[in-house]
């Protein structure tokens, strides 16, 4: 969901704490901190007020083992995309594996920090610069006058090797890491069929577009 | 020859014994299927599959010695971390119905 | 070739895995039984998140053991730290999503199951 | 920027690129009049009992000292006499470790009390522990509190400026040492394959993650003593699951099941992020007790049987995991009992209630969902006025 409160915070911390105002015990147990005034009688100190709500915050635990894990998930995703000759794995599996640490990084921090920092740009230039690549390397085949994909018509040492390495790395794997990616983002972005729900869902109708259009194609 | 080939009683091989152990694995796996059947709550479910994800983890290691299949290391720990996956979205997910994805 | 005739080495080496299957599978057995006969889900997630991984465990260092000094051993040795690294983070997961949906752990004398 | 309310502002400082016309933002503010006073505080992330924490403690005043100068000289350049506007700073929060953003949003509320202020200005960037998600949620706290937030409005990088400034230096250079090393162990490093395609993997995987898994830049000293000290923690803590396993396992096997589950909280003095995740992590792996949540320094801690209670209560985990991130001399300290940081939440000899923060209705699960639902529409309205640009997580199904 795009309009999470406070979606992805550092703390582990209240979060069926939507109650209401009048039953809102869990502000007794946060630590006391010693209120010290100087003047400010008029104002409430913060320990005095009474909490309205509490947003959802990330699990503390769960984002700090997802730290530790992405970066070895992702190499290990990078590792299978590069060694599918030999080993089960390649662009395919690669991708989805990338596509998994993302996906895994959005569960831990929240959709919208997820976003932020894998941004639609991405997403999009992940899949198009895939499509691109795997057009560019099969229609060379095409243009030398043989047929598409006709690796050995590649101007480079062991074509058909190197060909078809360069389909599965630079081709595949960015298209199927930035199709599941986008088609997630897609799927929290959720559906909102109210009236003048406008504000809260700018940021996911900007990705439905992005990942319709990633679709279409 | 490696050691899973080793003859060690009666004719059976190290494997064999290996192949046993994932048998096993898969028996134990039944009786925590049920716990993912019943439930009653859906963190209930969400951990019993990770359970069991974690047993197919095992078994998938346990056959990849026992056959001399070492490719089989590599599903297995893309299974783990799909299964790492798997639990820490769901159980997010229970939480207000994915309202706070 | 009878387990006797082989040099020492290798008999310590191939005890050494059967009593490792045999503890995976001893702990993986408790996890069951905890994963049923426990009361709640936070009780379950006890067996789920220790029992298990224990099990987890040994039945990879018994693979790892198997193969030997070769690649796919560093590949079980990786297996074995990402369950140890995951398993607890996944069963806190699951213990903290029933904790915000309200549910109350089962105490002595309470009785729903 | 609008006029604050009595013209004395602070402003939260951390390392950012957008630093500099944060402070350039506010010293235009009091140059027109509309500030009369600039505090920049740091909050500290460490505590000062830690060991070694001198450099970032230094690093921190520097940067106070710069923001300060900053300020000084936009407002010589605008001239205007500084002699009206007072600027100070602080460097705060020495004395507990700080969790989340509630926690950083109290003390700086308590520090605005002190010295009369009203207004907060944010940098946009500001995300204290190098935290990337904490800005929202740290200006939601805010907004309860009678204290002005306003956010600096600076021109952002872009993206990709950003990206970069974050991820030089030591970052880059752990992640992808790491990241190399890895991919090497998997194949092969003496295949020339290997080698260049696992340098263009590391290169991915510290452009993109480098900045996400890493809070504090690793530093030389540090780090791999860290590193040390968790290697010698590795086999204890497995000794110790291996035993604990042991006494649990012939629990569930025992026909009567004696078991006596109850939760526990328990208040640990580590620092948050790595440390209070191993410490959970830990307790979860050994047998009898859970993790079920951390809430800023509180562990809430489910407990299968009364000798793993007792053993959580006496602090033997949370004594290793202060010896790996804070080093011998920090291990020292009193158990959890004794500092009378712990407390059992169920059962007759419950010292405290369950902190279940949504109470409506008493603790019936089943009820919850519906409940939800009713409330949702009431908090929206309510959040709406308090929490500007933060929407109520209502059910959107």
């Amino acid at each position: 969901m795009s309009d999470t409160p406070g979606a992805g915070s550092d703390v582990d911390d209240a979060a069926a704490g939507s109650g209401d105002a009048s039953d809102a015990p869990d502000v007794s147990d946060r630590p006391p901190i010693e209120p010290t005034y100087s003047g400010h009688d008029d104002r409430p100190h913060l320990s005095q007020i009474q909490r309205q709500q509490t947003p959802y915050t990330e699990s503390q635990v769960i984002m700090s083992t997802v730290k530790v894990v992405a970066p070895f998930a992702l190499t290990f995703g990078l590792f299978v995309t590069f060694h599918g000759a030999d080993s089960p794995g390649g662009g395919f599996q690669g991708g989805a594996i990338a596509a998994a640490v993302v996906l895994m990084i959005a569960f831990a921090f929240g959709i919208d920090a997820t976003r932020e920092w894998f941004t639609n740009v991405v997403v999009v230039g992940l899949a198009v610069g895939g499509v691109l690549v795997f057009g560019g390397i099969g229609l060379v085949g095409l243009v030398d006058g043989g047929t598409f994909l006709e690796y050995a018509r590649l101007p480079i040492p062991h074509p058909v090797k190197y060909g078809m390495e360069g389909v599965e790395i630079l081709g595949i794997a960015p298209i199927v890491a930035g199709v599941l990616v986008g088609l997630f983002f897609l799927l929290a972005a959720g559906f909102d069929d109210r009236d003048g729900a406008g504000t809260e869902t700018e940021i996911a109708d900007a990705t439905t577009d992005d990942a319709t259009t990633e679709d279409d194609r | 020859m490696s050691i899973a080939d080793l003859a060690i009683a009666g004719g059976y091989t190290v494997g064999d014994v290996l192949l046993v152990g994932a048998a096993g694995f898969v028996v134990l796996a039944l009786g925590m299927l049920y716990r993912a059947v019943v439930g009653p709550t859906m963190q209930d479910r969400v951990l019993a599959v990770n359970v069991l994800g974690t047993n197919t983890v095992v078994i998938l290691a346990l056959l990849g010695a026992a056959l001399d299949e070492p490719t089989f290391l590599d599903i297995a720990i893309v299974y783990a971390l799909l299964n790492f996956l798997m639990a820490i979205a769901v159980s997010k997910f229970t939480v207000e119905r994915g309202g706070v994805l | 070739m009878a387990l006797g005739s082989l040099d020492p080495v290798t008999t310590a080496r191939v005890v050494l895995i059967l009593a490792l299957l045999a503890g995976a599978l001893f702990f993986t057995f408790v996890s069951m039984v905890g994963v049923i006969r426990l009361p709640d889900v936070y009780a379950r997630a006890h067996t789920a998140s220790q029992a298990d991984t224990l099990g987890a465990g040994f039945g990879l260092a018994a693979v790892a053991l198997t193969l030997g000094w070769q690649g796919a051993s560093v590949k079980t040795a990786i297996l074995l730290f990402f369950i140890f690294v995951t398993n607890p983070t996944a069963a806190h997961a699951v213990a903290r999503a029933a904790f915000e949906d309200g549910n109350v752990p089962w105490t002595e004398g309470d009785e729903r199951r | 920027m609008a006029p604050v309310a009595n013209g004395r502002v602070v402003v939260p400082i951390e390392d950012t690129a957008t630093l500099r016309a944060t402070v350039a933002h506010v010293a235009a503010a009091a140059a027109d009049g509309d500030v009369s006073a600039i505090h920049f505080v740091y909050l500290a992330s460490w505590r000062d009992d830690d060991p070694r924490i001198d450099d970032r403690r230094t690093t921190a005043q520097d940067l106070l000292a710069d923001a300060a100068d900053w300020a000084r000289y936009d407002l010589e350049d605008a001239d205007v006499s500084e002699n009206g506007i007072e600027i100070e700073t602080a460097l705060i929060a020495e004395d507990v470790y700080l969790f989340g953003p509630r926690q950083y949003a109290e003390r700086l509320h308590t520090y605005a009390d002190e010295h009369g202020i009203g207004t907060v200005v944010l940098d946009p960037e500001y995300t204290p522990v190098g935290n990337t998600t904490l800005l929202q949620p740290m200006e939601f706290e805010l907004a309860s509190t009678p204290l002005s937030v306003r956010e600096a409005p600076v021109d952002r990088p872009s993206r990709r400026e950003r990206l970069v400034s974050e991820i030089t230096g030591p970052r880059f250079a752990t992640v992808f040492g790491g990241s190399l090393a890895f991919y090497l162990v998997l194949g092969d490093p003496t295949y020339p394959f290997d080698l260049v395609t696992g340098v263009a993997t590391a290169l991915v995987v510290a452009i993109s993650l480098s900045q996400v898994s890493l809070d504090h830049d690793p530093t030389l000293r540090e780090s791999p003593l860290r590193l040390v000290r968790g290697l010698i923690y590795v086999p204890s803590l497995l000794l110790e699951i291996l035993k604990s396993n042991v006494v649990v396992a012939r629990v569930i096997l025992s026909p009567s099941l004696p078991i006596d589950p109850t939760m526990t909280r328990m208040r640990v003095l580590v620092g948050s992020g790595l440390p209070v995740t191993t410490l959970a992590n830990s307790i979860t792996l050994t047998p009898g007790t859970l993790t079920v949540r951390a809430r800023d320094a509180d562990l809430y801690v489910h407990t299968l049987i009364p000798w793993a209670r007792e053993g959580l209560f006496d602090g033997g985990l949370e004594r290793w995991t202060r010896f790996v991130f804070y080093g011998r001399e920090a291990a020292r300290l009193p158990t959890p009992r004794e500092r009378d940081d712990c407390a059992v939440l169920q059962g007759p000899d419950a010292d405290e209630p369950m902190p279940f923060a949504a109470t409506d209705g008493g603790p019936e699960l089943d009820t919850h969902h519906e409940s939800d639902e009713d409330r949702a529409p009431d908090t929206a309205a309510e959040a709406a006025p308090t929490a500007p640009g933060h929407h109520e997580d209502g059910d959107r199904r």
